[in-house]
């Protein structure tokens, strides 16, 4: 799960990383308290996940109340649809650092990369020139070590105080990324202030969705989808993406229903969800039918290939699912593994024409798709 | 001959006395696999499918030399149950739980290294020699999927494996090895480390890969194959090629980022190396039979 | 430092292990309150870091309140000069079971021994039983594993809530073992009381004095030693001991120190002190003399052979330490290493006769203690 | 030859503009040591005696390939120091401080084991190589005390070092290498480890061990000679043998716990094994006079 950059934020101060003076709001009203807190000039920043925030125009600097106040209303706008704004002090910045800790699944280490290069254009700068990313690695079951931390301040070229606190930030977000099981832990930028202060102006932290049974502190809300349909099937478990195409996918394994997108978009069809039913969901076929309806399908198209998630109970479920959903769409499928032949006879008693080649099922889902008969 | 297990592996099953312990230890025996012993903490003297239960892998590996383990424990509980095989000197562990957290990944396959062992997963169907023995979850009793043969297949999936595979069965071919590596962000085991494997069984004529988008594991088997490493015929699929960029679709490892582990990228690793890229699963059996006549 | 009982029952409790009922007392006057928290049986532990207690008499049992009062006041009187009592409840103890973290030097490992047959025991079972001692070794760098907590558990033979309490205690004594930098924390006996609880009857708790910058909640007090000199010294940070012979021994170097002790005994004479003024105390030679002098001895004896401890700069601090403290006994020197020369023609000077062998130095010693004139 | 340091021996001082540090640096020079960079963290640039000064370790052998470090550190930052030139893939490092905490010289001794790097010390004198180089803090200046011979010694001690090595010296022998584990409890390096280096050194005929009550170091040494793994010389004096049992005498390390690591026990083991030991230091010469003439 990723975090929202208050959130990131809430926990570099938690963890003594210095942050500027901030505010999150709402709405509108609760502008003044917050300007009251950052003073000015002060940046409003969108609280969405979105990279490119700079942009897309979620960004914006004020240096009067008004100013802030035509802003913050822009942003809370129905047209940008922003749900929260963080409020801070503007810094002075004179130079931005990157630092970032992640996983590198090979050395199975933690990988610490930093540069003196921050700001918008990392991606870049690691693409064309890798060799200004210092990089470190840090066995995953020792901690950072001091000397870690100095030679990335060292590369950065930091000294005094700047490198004293340099090193200390490096430590405290290493303490942070075991703490809370994160993927990601990155500070961009880390800007070094016309004071010498380092001061982490932007923060993105991802935590393993698979470690959320041991870290409640953070649950997926709202703000973490796009719409209503995608944090819905969330809730339920259900991996789901809402498309703006025509055919409504209900299959089971991550790289199956991948591959079926492929191959819809191989056909030239179009594809209005995706969606996994599979594994340990594979007896909640009424739940999926119904985000799949949702998505406004002129078709269904249901392919998988089990083993645990066995075919006949699949099938059964999806027939319970149309006796109760009434689905006004035809369906096709491809329901094989254990158990298939089975399947096959309940799709059949249903009037279904159950296939058992996937692409014969997509060919002919994109044909009814656009426009083919039944 | 094959990779990793054979019908005189000796094999632990940890977690037996669970719901899927048990289900696919009868279905592990059925195919002729040697298991020996299972483990569940408290269960000692209980028997599974006439397998003996024992409450400590270090026990069981005592009284049965167990050689090999395969998990039926829950997600958070993988760690420990694969360091407990770890310790007690198996070497080749395979991990089913979907969804262990990625700092326990890590440390799995830390400590798998720096003790010269092998675990295989998580989140995956596991390791099966077809016609002999397995350690994990498969189809073996639907024909069209796992026939015996001399193609070695390596994946990241479990219904798109049977998938493909049933196009391999189709086109004439069977398996040697399956080995499952798993869907997730950090398996335990990459691609390229199964290759010298291959490359030494005798039975393995060509392997197929079946890949995902993310990560690099398919751009580690292109390098192995351009640095002879392995120099058998390899054809690969890999899915995703058309998955929208940043969108999350599914495996938590197939997430594009930073410009690498785009499909585009590793196709084009994969040919330069002179591997061969199926672009649709039935194309698989076609080019499996090019790669030999090469 | 090794820890008193009431302290590690502290840290036992903090962490979740199992104490029994119990109150320390520092007088006799504490006793009513005390009762009253432990009812009756309850035992009277005094608190004493030597071995063997209960051999001793130090730990007595008492069944009603006046019995309780007049083992106290026995505890507490002049004879037995016990300073502090843990007054508990009596537990109904139907096993004894040993278990105890340590640290394998040669592995690096931490190193947890177990035994079913704990108590006063234990030692004689280590020597004369050994496979009745349970191991398991912990990677320095890793934590304990529920596995290796349920290896030692089954081991044992408990079962049931017994053995999930089990894992429960030592896996909090290992977070112990590491959070405090300790060298050993043992339970012995943890009994298994009748109702089937396991309770940390007795433990030992030694932390590392290496660590005690960073080890700061505990602090050595006068309670850890025989005799206020030992104290005093040791507050100076010099290694000193009590006996009750003849030589004052003021040496540099542990092994140095041992071997002149050897020496003497070899020679038939006989030691009123240890002191090690060495290392970073080369240049406590005043103080040194000091707390060899309240030692008593007949005569002093110093020998070094220092590399940084400069031989010229303790020779220096040796004779200004007669200047001002005038000492009424002999000195016989052997004082070698770097500036040698310079520390003989100080000691000459102080109307001493340096000597260069270590054993002519030790002979003469014995010598004049002996009664030999000087 | 020798053992651990040569005059070729490229030698790091970690800590070098420290008092000590710098003190010993000359000192190290003046014996003929090749030092050839320090570090002191933010005092890059600087020089002393001569020696290049460096931020980190990992810049110091980047410019100047040093392959061991000596560490003038105070002992809360020696495990970083340590790990700091261990993970600059330096393999032999000693450690000078007195008074590293018990837990973090475990992780030292444990990360060199696993990097297959030899950490000496801590609190101890070093090693020295007479009359070609030393990494440490030894009176060579004073001949009666340390000239070049064919007698390799080992040690846990400082100033008892002078002391019989002296006593070495007077009965007319020399030393190859001397090298100090240390007093502490938990020495990174054990003397049995030492033995297959004297083994191996032409230079060295037969060893010198100074021992101490606690630990089962010297008992080790035994065992080395029973099997065979040592088999030149080898005299012993080992200290504390009237010490009076539990009290704690100087070093952590000579704790009589437990009925094991009493100088009884040490030498019974030893003279078993075959080694002579000394009862008194000034019997180490004319006892290795005897070893050498069995």
């Amino acid at each position: 799960m990723k975090l929202f950059e208050y959130q990131a934020k809430d926990i570099f101060e938690e963890a003594g990383i210095p942050v500027p003076k901030r505010k999150l709001i709402e709405s509108a009203s609760g502008l003044d308290e917050a300007l009251s807190a950052t003073g000015f000039p002060c940046v409003l920043k969108s609280q969405v996940l979105q990279g490119g925030r700079g942009k897309a125009g979620l960004i914006q600097f004020a240096k009067t109340g008004q100013e802030a106040a035509e802003k913050t209303g822009m942003l809370f706008s129905p047209e940008k649809n922003v749900r929260k704004i963080l409020v801070e002090e503007a810094l002075k910045i004179e130079k931005e650092i990157y630092l970032a800790i992640t996983i590198d699944p090979v050395d199975c280490s933690a990988l610490i990369m930093a540069s003196s290069e921050g700001g918008m254009d990392i991606e870049e700068i690691a693409l064309t020139k890798p060799d200004r990313i210092i990089k470190e690695k840090v066995n995953v079951f020792r901690s950072l070590m001091p000397y870690q931390a100095r030679n990335i301040m060292f590369g950065l070229g930091l000294s005094g105080e700047a490198f004293k606190q340099g090193v200390k930030i490096l430590t405290a977000m290493f303490g942070l990324f075991r703490k809370y099981d994160a993927e990601l832990v990155e500070i961009n930028p880390l800007a070094l202030c016309g004071d010498g202060r380092l001061i982490a102006a932007d923060g993105k932290f991802s935590i393993d969705d698979n470690a959320s049974y041991r870290q409640k502190n953070f649950a997926v809300s709202r703000d973490h989808f796009s719409n209503d349909i995608e944090y819905e099937a969330s809730l339920e478990g259900i991996p789901y993406l809402l498309f703006d195409g025509k055919i409504g996918l209900m299959c089971a394994g991550a790289g199956l229903t991948n591959t079926v997108y492929d191959l819809i978009n191989h056909y030239g069809g179009s594809v209005s969800n995706y969606l996994e039913f599979g594994g340990p969901n594979y007896r909640k076929a009424l739940e999926a039918m119904k985000f799949t309806l949702r998505s406004n399908p002129r078709v269904i198209l249901i392919v998988t290939f089990g083993t645990i998630a066995r075919a006949d109970v699949m099938a059964q479920g999806i027939a319970d699912a149309i006796k109760e959903l009434k689905p006004e769409v035809p369906i096709v499928t491809a329901i094989r593994g254990t158990g298939e032949e089975d399947a096959a006879k309940i799709l059949r008693e249903m009037g279904l024409t159950p296939l058992s080649d996937t692409e014969d099922a997509v060919r002919e889902a994109v044909r009814i798709s656009e426009g083919g008969l039944k | 001959m094959s990779i990793l297990i054979n019908k005189k592996t000796k094999v632990l099953v940890q977690g037996i006395t669970g719901g899927e312990g048990s289900f696919w230890t009868k279905h592990m025996l059925g195919l002729g696999t040697n298991v020996v012993a299972g483990v569940t903490p408290g269960k000692e003297g209980q028997s599974v499918e006439g397998v003996k239960v024992f409450n400590t892998v270090k026990h069981a590996v005592k009284e049965t030399d167990a050689d090999a383990s395969v998990l039926f424990v829950p997600p958070a509980f993988a760690k420990d149950a694969a360091f407990e095989a770890l310790s007690a000197g198996i070497k080749k562990v395979v991990i089913i739980a979907e969804g262990i957290p990625i700092h326990d990944a890590m440390e799995i396959r830390s400590a798998a290294m720096s003790e010269g062992a092998m675990v295989i997963g998580g989140n995956t169907s596991g390791i099966i020699t077809a016609g002999e023995a397995m350690m994990g979850i498969f189809p073996y009793w639907i024909d069209r999927v796992y026939k015996k043969g001399d193609i070695g297949v390596m994946t990241r999936s479990g219904s798109l494996t049977n998938e493909v595979t049933a196009m391999l069965i189709k086109a004439g071919f069977g398996v040697s090895t399956l080995a499952g590596v798993g869907g997730d962000a950090v398996p335990c085991t990459r691609f390229a480390e199964l290759l010298p494997l291959f490359q030494k069984d005798k039975k393995t004529r060509a392997v197929l890969m079946i890949g995902e988008l993310g990560g690099t594991m398919e751009e580690e088997v292109a390098d192995a194959i351009e640095s002879k490493i392995f120099t058998k015929p390899l054809v690969a699929f890999i899915a995703g090629r058309t998955a929208p960029k940043g969108k999350k679709m599914g495996h938590a490892g197939a997430i594009v980022t930073a410009g690498k582990g785009t499909v585009d990228g590793k196709i084009k690793a994969l040919e330069k190396a002179g591997a061969l890229t199926a672009a649709r699963p039935c194309l698989a059996g076609d080019l499996m039979k090019e790669a030999l006549a090469r």
